[in-house]
């Protein structure tokens, strides 16, 4: 008995579903994500090469090899030459592609209803419905933030009214749907409602700032998942539905946690000024004054030091330092410091965004060290050198209970014996708050684009022989 | 499919999504982002079926695009997913180099 | 129910049972025995099923056999798990009483 | 609209398997434990009373009310007056009844089947007959570990051949129930497959050794679970599956979990002899001389030390120590000596035994370390008092590459300043073999039972005034 098509394709189908969830479960640690990825890389080959026999495809493969072989070409390719600091918009654009594939199955789905090849029940019917507006808000949402992380679009557009509009047009959207679910779905209504549900996604990114972009993205990744489960549902391939679900959830669990880190609830991220912040911090004044240090005085104290933390930030990743600043680790640890790292878990724009940005240098990932395992380690640190980071290891947090940040779990460089603070200018953070760490005594201003100024500090260490 | 057997369904993803996404430590938060971005690639699958079913030309280019998209949405995940992990090193592989 | 479907939802609930119990401390891995022993304790719905359906003799003895193991079950599992659980308190709590 | 049965039923079996596993989430934190246990009891509760209103449940209410409270009061008040120390065989007979439910159920529906009244599909008739083979097992073998912890049955049978009966009754098993399958259930058949299988579980059980139990009952508990997920899919009640499996896989791991911190493989508890160790436990021999102290020096001692660790084992269970422990702990910590407990994962006959048993003589559970978290302290603790624990202190598992359980993590309670050993003569622990810490120069034997011992450490402390 050779087993038929209506055994391989579901078979395949749960073999794709099981190793998704294991790939996922990879993630718990570097050391296996890898093969994890890979493993779900092969289920995701296996289930699109098995759906040429599903029962119901019944023709248009042609157009189907033209689809997969473009699309996986051209995001190959893209995905190749990126740079790693453009990674957050490439995964918006990804994401949105998702639910854009999402909101255009409902879309046929919905067109095959009206032209009565296809029946649904209520309950299917307003599955669909929705799946459609979230995959739409996904994909008009995502790619937005993509436009303004790629730099495409620069204005965040801001005008009185802008909450009650974007309300307006959700709830516009929300009553085609209800018009569908009880008319049925004509072609207009159909167009009037995808036209309303991209709309909204647009409306509601638009005025969201590109810091605040990486919040966003995870929220739509997590969306573009729930949409991509409820096609599962309609189209009745429960590896779709748990496949998005659990990406859904995963998500909507890391927004969370994001947000929390942030320490910002999330609708504060979606639905009010970003930057508001430096009106009404005011709170402890800053006292003491900000002194500075030059590249070769900073280099001696960390060759002669006998331990030192490195806490980089956004302004690494901005200045691309990373290298130079794993360049100057191998010559501190040759000359016996003991050098480590330590990653807020906000530092950046993304979370594990440092993280990423050292992997790529070549940092060992057991030299970098999180928020928890780090802390303690601090008063007993000859120097905290601090790179491109501000928010991250403001003592405000701890300190000035008025701050937008307090509260905010931060690394305690101002616990170190030295603390040296590497950024260009007076340029406040991503909170955009005074930072009382700059006052401190023992804290020394190292002013100069991250990058140069490694490059300062290695020469200076290497100066020394 | 029964509707409440969808329900068990989706309670249960949900439930693995938030016990699996929850071990995962802050070092790889990025990569797991863009890991299950590709994850949902799978709606591609949704895309081919329709596109398999398509008749009336609407419906074939709508298919279209959903294989487009959903093409892409799983290819470049993986791509980008890929790169990034295979970045991260311990030192012992790094010296082994 | 499909075969295929069944299978999705024991899949599920295995990923589900192995990572939920994985992150329950050895502290508590007696309570945890006994806590998933009563959890099975849901047979008794089984029973109530079979016994509601039986007609013949020998179907409702065994029926009634059915029940009443599984109402033993699930009540005993659930004396035995809070009555340890009741016992584990922090220091704080201590000092209260 | 009134919502009918047929969405109350769904509904409320829907709402029991999100609290089941919730409840079980719970156990991540003693905090969380008992409310989560609540909550899994309340949707217990719920869906029993909504199987009432089943639609396929047609009568015989009295008669399962009946059941329903015979046994509910008499599980709850032998669950009630159980000792602490019985908790094992009171798990084992709970576990035993709800395999019996499972298999009982089988029973029922291969009944309706034969007499024509319910058709199953191939699938589900096997479904059903393996749930039923897996039901009796977990039942007959749940009796006997009950029957031999309880002490009802002391002889542990072992024969030649052993092995091969068992494999002969278990393979007969499943030619009947294969038969069944073919030929459909006859009451002659069902009768026949229902004895074979539950004889199985005898014959598996039987030469267990007592102190193996646990790991036993752990399997029977996994096993028991996945029968009632099985009879979930028979009677297509989804809840059932979910909790079901849910506890199949949990006690699975569990099972490992404690094979492995046993240094045992699962196969050798199961298949081969227990206590085979003693005869080849050479090794390296113990060197040195045993050292006696008595009650007063040892209280002496304790008295003025710094840092003291507990190790509480097997020995403290048998002498019902552990109020008089507390008793003894709390008076060191009112003269200002620093006291933790340190527990090793399989200390005891059950895992978490020890912690079950402190926490009833009220130890807050934050003084309660797990061995990867206390290892580290040994060295700078003054005294390391061992309380009837052997096998989990033996630095063989570090130094005897030959020993039976080297490569066990143990408790290194031979690094700390001084190390005090409380049993009462030359017994050896579980796994039979010679103990390399008595011999060490800090250490110091204390005879007695653990009780009179504790009481006279009690009486010496107090001395001092
Ligand atoms: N990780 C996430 O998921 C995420 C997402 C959204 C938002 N955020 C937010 O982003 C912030 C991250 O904190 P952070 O400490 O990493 O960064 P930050 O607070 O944004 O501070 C970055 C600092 O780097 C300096 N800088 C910029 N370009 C530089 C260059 N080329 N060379 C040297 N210095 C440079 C800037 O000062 P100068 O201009 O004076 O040089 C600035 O003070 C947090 O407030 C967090 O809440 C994080
Ligand atoms: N926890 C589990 O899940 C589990 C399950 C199955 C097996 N096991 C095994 O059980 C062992 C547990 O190790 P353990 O160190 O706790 O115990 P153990 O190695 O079994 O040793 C117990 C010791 O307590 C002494 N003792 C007995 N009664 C006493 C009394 N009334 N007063 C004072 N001392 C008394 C005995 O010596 P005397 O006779 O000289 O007094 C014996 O040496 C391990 O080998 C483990 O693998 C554990």
């Amino acid at each position: 008995m050779m087993p038929g098509v209506d055994f391989i394709v579901p078979a395949a189908y749960f073999t794709a579903a099981v190793l998704f969830i294991y790939g996922l479960k990879g993630m718990s640690s570097p050391v296996t994500a890898r093969s994890g990825m890979i493993w779900a890389g092969v289920a995701m080959l296996l289930a699109v090469l098995v759906t040429f026999i599903h029962p119901k495809v019944e023709g248009n493969y042609g157009l189907m090899i033209i689809a997969l072989v473009s699309a996986s070409a051209v995001a190959w390719w893209w995905a190749r030459i990126v740079a790693m600091t453009d990674m957050p918009q490439m995964i918006a654009l990804y994401n949105g592609m998702g639910g854009g594939s999402a909101a255009a199955i409902a879309g046929v789905e919905l067109l095959k209803v009206h032209s009565g090849q296809a029946s649904m029940v209520p309950t299917t019917l307003l599955v669909a419905a929705f799946g459609a507006i979230i995959g739409s808000i996904a994909f008009s949402g995502s790619l937005i933030a993509f436009a303004k992380l790629q730099g495409w679009m620069r204005k965040t557009w801001r005008f009185p009214g802008q909450q009650l509009l974007n309300l307006v047009v959700f709830a516009a959207t929300l009553v085609l749907g209800a018009w569908i679910f009880i008319d049925g779905p004509t072609p207009t209504l159909l167009l009037a409602f995808f036209a309303l549900a991209l709309l909204a996604g647009i409306l509601v990114t638009v005025p969201i700032g590109g810091a605040d972009m990486p919040v966003v993205i995870s929220l739509y990744n997590a969306l573009t998942g729930i949409a991509v489960g409820f096609k599962g549902y309609v189209l009745e391939i429960p590896a779709l539905m748990i496949a998005g679900i659990v990406v859904g959830a995963a998500g909507t669990l890391l927004t969370q946690l994001m947000a929390k880190a942030m320490n910002r609830p999330l609708t504060n991220v979606l639905f009010s000024g970003f930057g508001k912040a430096d009106e009404d911090a005011a709170g402890v004044a800053a006292s003491g004054e900000i002194k500075s240090i030059d590249g070769t005085d900073a280099a001696i104290q960390m060759a002669y030091a006998d331990k030192v933390i490195i806490v980089p930030g956004y302004g690494m990743a901005v200045a691309q330092a990373q290298h130079k600043i794993w360049e100057l680790t191998e010559l501190l640890t040759s000359r016996g410091v003991k050098v480590s790292f330590a990653i807020h878990p906000v530092a950046g724009r993304m979370p594990g965004h440092m993280n990423v940005l050292l992997a790529e240098a070549g940092v060992p990932y057991d030299m970098i060290f999180d928020l928890e395992d780090i802390n303690a380690q601090f008063p007993t640190t000859d120097v905290a050198l601090v790179i491109g980071a501000n928010d991250v290891v403001n003592p405000a947090a701890r300190k000035d209970t008025s701050s937008p940040i307090y509260g905010m779990p931060i690394l305690d460089v101002d616990k170190a014996k030295n603390c040296i603070v590497i950024k260009r200018g007076q340029g406040t953070g991503f909170s955009g708050i005074e930072n009382l760490l700059f006052f401190e005594d023992n804290t020394r201003m190292l002013y100069g684009d991250a990058q140069k100024v490694a490059q300062a500090l290695i020469s200076g260490v290497k100066a020394l022989g | 499919m029964e509707g409440w057997i969808a329900l068990y369904i989706f309670m249960l993803a949900a439930f693995t999504g938030i016990e699996v996404i929850r071990r995962v430590p802050a070092i790889l938060h990025t990569p797991l982002m863009s890991g299950s971005n590709f994850i949902h690639g799978i709606v591609v699958v949704g895309g081919m079926v329709v596109l398999g079913m398509a008749d009336t030309t609407t419906e074939i280019v709508v298919g279209f695009i959903a294989v487009f998209l959903g093409a892409g949405n799983a290819v470049g995940g993986y791509v980008v997913t890929e790169r990034m992990l295979d970045m991260f090193k311990s030192s012992d592989k790094n010296k082994k180099e």
